[in-house]
């Protein structure tokens, strides 16, 4: 089961497997999503109406979070272990975890302008967002900067793990400094601070956005060991 | 001295670096990179802050006077300990209302005023639909304090 | 014991090559003196301004200094087979990192010490915030240098697109900028805290740059 | 003693060579020889633990080099292609420097007589930069005297070098071989060594 992750031609049997269902989940959740978040979902006793840019804005920051740290460990395992898998993984994932960066920042920023208003501000939980976009935008240009593409890879994973160090920054920025930015409202495990009402689009945009993140990075990993084998 | 030594070496150089490292941090990482001072943080400071600072805190209820004519306003800023008085003319964002969270950029006038440049509205982690919260205020089981 | 000599046969042609090389350090200073007439060209002689902005000026100036330095690291030691030479000798690349390490700081940041006061000087910046700036550069500098050394060490093979060497320095300087400024502008009470977590991001940056500059050398050396 | 055996290098999917076996043994001397792309830096370069192979090991006194890399290095003095000498130091401060990077115990007597015989010293304050190709190559092989290793790796000796040295270092060579030294070379010049071992690389790869 667990070779699916790190052998390559068990994961393009997986893919072909996969691929199809996963279309048909990202489709399915994106209608049922957007019916949610635009009519169904109640308006905010605070926010009003503008609450509902929180349905693309939370799970595509999450995303953004979730690409990263799945890179990390793919390049642990990758370095670790010298299996080239995880640095496929890699390269074809990185620039999706940048798009969901983007979109987390744009509509982070629209949201700031009626609720904060300001477009942006510089506090801690912004800056370190800004940073990963900043960093992933390195890490798709760093592989390209040797004529080597073993060791461009090589040299990237190590980035990425120094990178990561990103990663606990931006999600723990909000409870220990004082930011303009509220604190994380559904870790609490014990009782999320979010209706029960809001938190249904919530959850269904989350299953969209990550079933269209793994179909758009199971596409891409695809293609990329299918053209490394036509190289070897 | 063979390199596996060498790397021994230095491995448990790293370690404690690492070690005293995070345990610096750890233990400062509160008092620093200020977004914005609280009202107490402010009065306690002793140093004169000419510079353009932040304060946050919540508009206290009540205390919002308007002048719409030439949008200027005066409020106090609270965070439940200490007030400060503030005043700023210009444009407020739509979630300005009394009892909200705020963080305001601007300088110091003088002993508890403040004199704002730019406003912004801070809202908090919870999420709730308008009408439970009528219903709520209803049944008096609204107790959220500011 | 042959690893002493070895690492004083290091510094010695360390010294030697910084010594007949001063002129290039020379350089990167009035890189970043001219840096400095270039700021008060453009902003205007305007005092009240300087006192503002002048710290950032110069911490901005010395990051950008430190770029210049990335290439001496390591470029010319791996292109000529010497890291390769030193690692036969006995020694692990983690060692020779922290040699460099060691010798590049001692070369190239210390020599910033005389000219930071000289830059306050014609920036009209407060004495107290002189002895700051300069407390906040003896701990930053070495933060600098190991930066520059794990991006130098990310590049080594990189021969089509340098400039990503710089941008990677600017990215990880970006801590010490934000809070080294902030220990000058912080209230006197948080001086102390803030110098300690500007420590403790030394000592994180001290511990784990060898290892990650043995790796990226041993990598590169594999794909040579 | 040396022993690699079914070594294998591929490059860009392109085998340099395949299943290659090397044994040396104390007095034996072996010429790597062949063409210019059949891989005879890249193999000096995996014994040299530079380059991995992409298969096979090498073992040093029976110990597979990979994890006794300190003393394999030990025993190996390893001429490179490239020049390791600095440019902007004279001859006298690389040869100092690399005396006391590898603790050397040279004596200075023995170091002249060597710079005499290699005429390098009347040239002894001139940095390396301002020296010729030929005398950088010189200047490199003294390596081989400072080190004072048992098993020498070169790669192209005899580059650039002009008739009176390529003897003296056909000379030093066979001086090492009789204190029971080992040599492995690189190199398209044929020198007259007895018992010398040719190999020949073109023959290990196959396309």
């Amino acid at each position: 089961m667990i070779k699916i992750f790190i052998n390559p031609g068990k994961f393009i049997n997986f893919a072909n497997f996969v691929i199809k269902p996963l279309i048909f989940i990202s489709i399915i959740s994106f209608i049922i999503g957007l019916i949610f978040a635009l009519y169904v979902s109640p308006d905010d006793y605070q926010q009003g109406s503008t609450v509902r840019i929180m349905y693309i804005h939370v799970p595509s920051a999450w995303l953004a979070m979730l690409t990263f740290l799945i890179m990390t460990i793919y390049s642990i395992i990758a370095l670790a272990f010298k299996t080239p898998f995880g640095f496929i993984v890699n390269s074809a994932v990185a620039p999706i975890g940048a798009t969901f960066t983007f979109i987390c920042l744009f509509t982070g920023s629209l949201w700031g302008k009626p609720m904060w208003g300001t477009w942006w501000v510089w506090d801690a939980r912004l800056t370190s967002v800004a940073l990963l976009f900043v960093m992933y935008l390195i890490i798709i240009f760093l592989k390209k900067t040797t004529n080597n593409i073993n060791l461009g890879e090589k040299i990237t994973s190590i980035f990425i793990i120094i990178c990561s160090i990103n990663l606990p920054i931006i999600k723990f920025s909000v409870d220990w400094w004082n930011t303009l930015h509220q604190p994380a409202s559904i870790s609490k495990i014990s009782s999320p601070s979010i209706d029960p009402s809001m938190m249904k689009p919530l959850f269904i945009m989350t299953i969209f956005f990550i079933s269209i993140g793994l179909l758009i990075a199971i596409i891409r990993i695809k293609a990329e060991i299918l053209e490394r084998k036509k190289i070897i | 001295m063979s390199i596996k030594y060498q790397r021994l070496i230095i491995i448990i150089f790293s370690l404690i670096l690492i070690a005293s490292a995070i345990f610096l941090i750890l233990f400062n990482s509160k008092k620093n990179f200020v977004f914005f001072l609280t009202p107490t943080e402010l009065i306690n400071s002793d140093k004169i802050l000419k510079e353009q600072i932040r304060i946050g805190g919540y508009i206290k209820t009540k205390s919002l006077i308007k002048q719409k004519n030439n949008n200027y306003y005066e409020f106090i800023v609270t965070d439940k300990e200490n007030e400060i008085k503030v005043k700023y003319s210009g444009i407020l964002p739509d979630l300005f209302r009394e009892g909200q969270g705020v963080v305001i950029e601007g300088k110091i006038m003088g002993k508890n005023e403040f004199l704002a440049s730019r406003i912004f509205t801070k809202h908090d982690e919870n999420y709730m639909p308008a009408s439970i919260k009528k219903q709520l205020k209803q049944k008096n089981y609204w107790n959220k304090e500011y | 014991m042959q690893i002493i000599n070895s690492i004083t046969a290091l510094f010695y042609k360390e010294y030697k090559i910084a010594y007949k090389n001063l002129y290039d350090i020379l350089t990167i200073i009035l890189f970043f003196l001219l840096g400095i007439f270039i700021f008060v060209f453009s902003i205007g002689p305007n005092e009240e301004i300087f006192q503002q902005i002048g710290i950032g000026i110069i911490w901005t100036l010395l990051l950008l200094s430190n770029n210049l330095s990335i290439k001496r690291f390591y470029q010319n030691d791996f292109k000529d087979g010497n890291l390769h030479l030193l690692h036969m000798s006995g020694m692990s690349y983690e060692l020779i990192v922290l040699v460099k390490l060691i010798t590049n700081w001692f070369f190239l940041q210390i020599p910033f010490f005389i000219f930071i006061p000289i830059a306050c000087l014609m920036l009209n910046i407060q004495n107290d915030n002189i002895y700051l700036i300069l407390l906040t550069f003896l701990i930053g500098s070495p933060i600098l240098t190991s930066i520059a050394s794990i991006s130098g060490s990310l590049n080594l093979l990189n021969n089509r697109n340098i400039e990503i060497a710089s941008i990677i320095v600017m990215l990880l300087s970006i801590p010490v900028i934000i809070f080294s400024f902030g220990i000058i502008k912080a209230p006197p009470e948080l001086i102390k805290p803030q110098l300690s977590f500007l420590i403790g991001i030394l000592l994180l940056f001290v511990s784990i740059t060898p290892w990650i500059c043995a790796a990226c050398i041993k990598i590169a050396i594999r794909n040579s | 003693m040396l022993l690699a055996n079914n070594l294998s290098f591929r490059r860009e999917n392109q085998t340099i060579f395949n299943s290659l076996d090397l044994s040396l043994s104390p007095k034996k001397i072996i010429h790597l020889y062949g063409n210019n792309g059949v891989g005879k830096t890249t193999l000096i370069k995996i014994l040299a633990d530079v380059l991995n192979s992409d298969s096979g090991e090498i073992y040093w006194n029976g110990k597979n080099i990979k994890k006794n890399t300190y003393e394999y290095f030990s025993n190996l003095t390893y001429i490179m292609d490239s020049n390791t000498s600095n440019n902007q130091m004279s001859v006298i401060e690389n040869i100092n420097y690399w005396t006391k990077l590898f603790s050397s115990n040279i004596k200075s007597t023995e170091l002249e007589s060597v710079l005499k015989m290699l005429f390098l010293n009347t040239k002894k304050d001139i940095k390396a930069e301002n020296l010729s190709r030929g005398e950088i190559k010189k200047l490199e092989l003294i390596r081989l005297v400072i080190e004072k290793k048992k098993f020498w790796l070169l790669d192209e000796p005899y580059s650039g070098l002009d008739n009176d040295s390529i003897v003296l270092i056909n000379e030093t060579f066979r001086n090492h071989l009789n204190s029971n030294g080992m040599i492995i070379f690189a190199s398209h010049y044929c020198p007259e060594i007895p018992n010398i071992e040719t190999i020949d690389l073109a023959k290990y790869a196959n396309n």
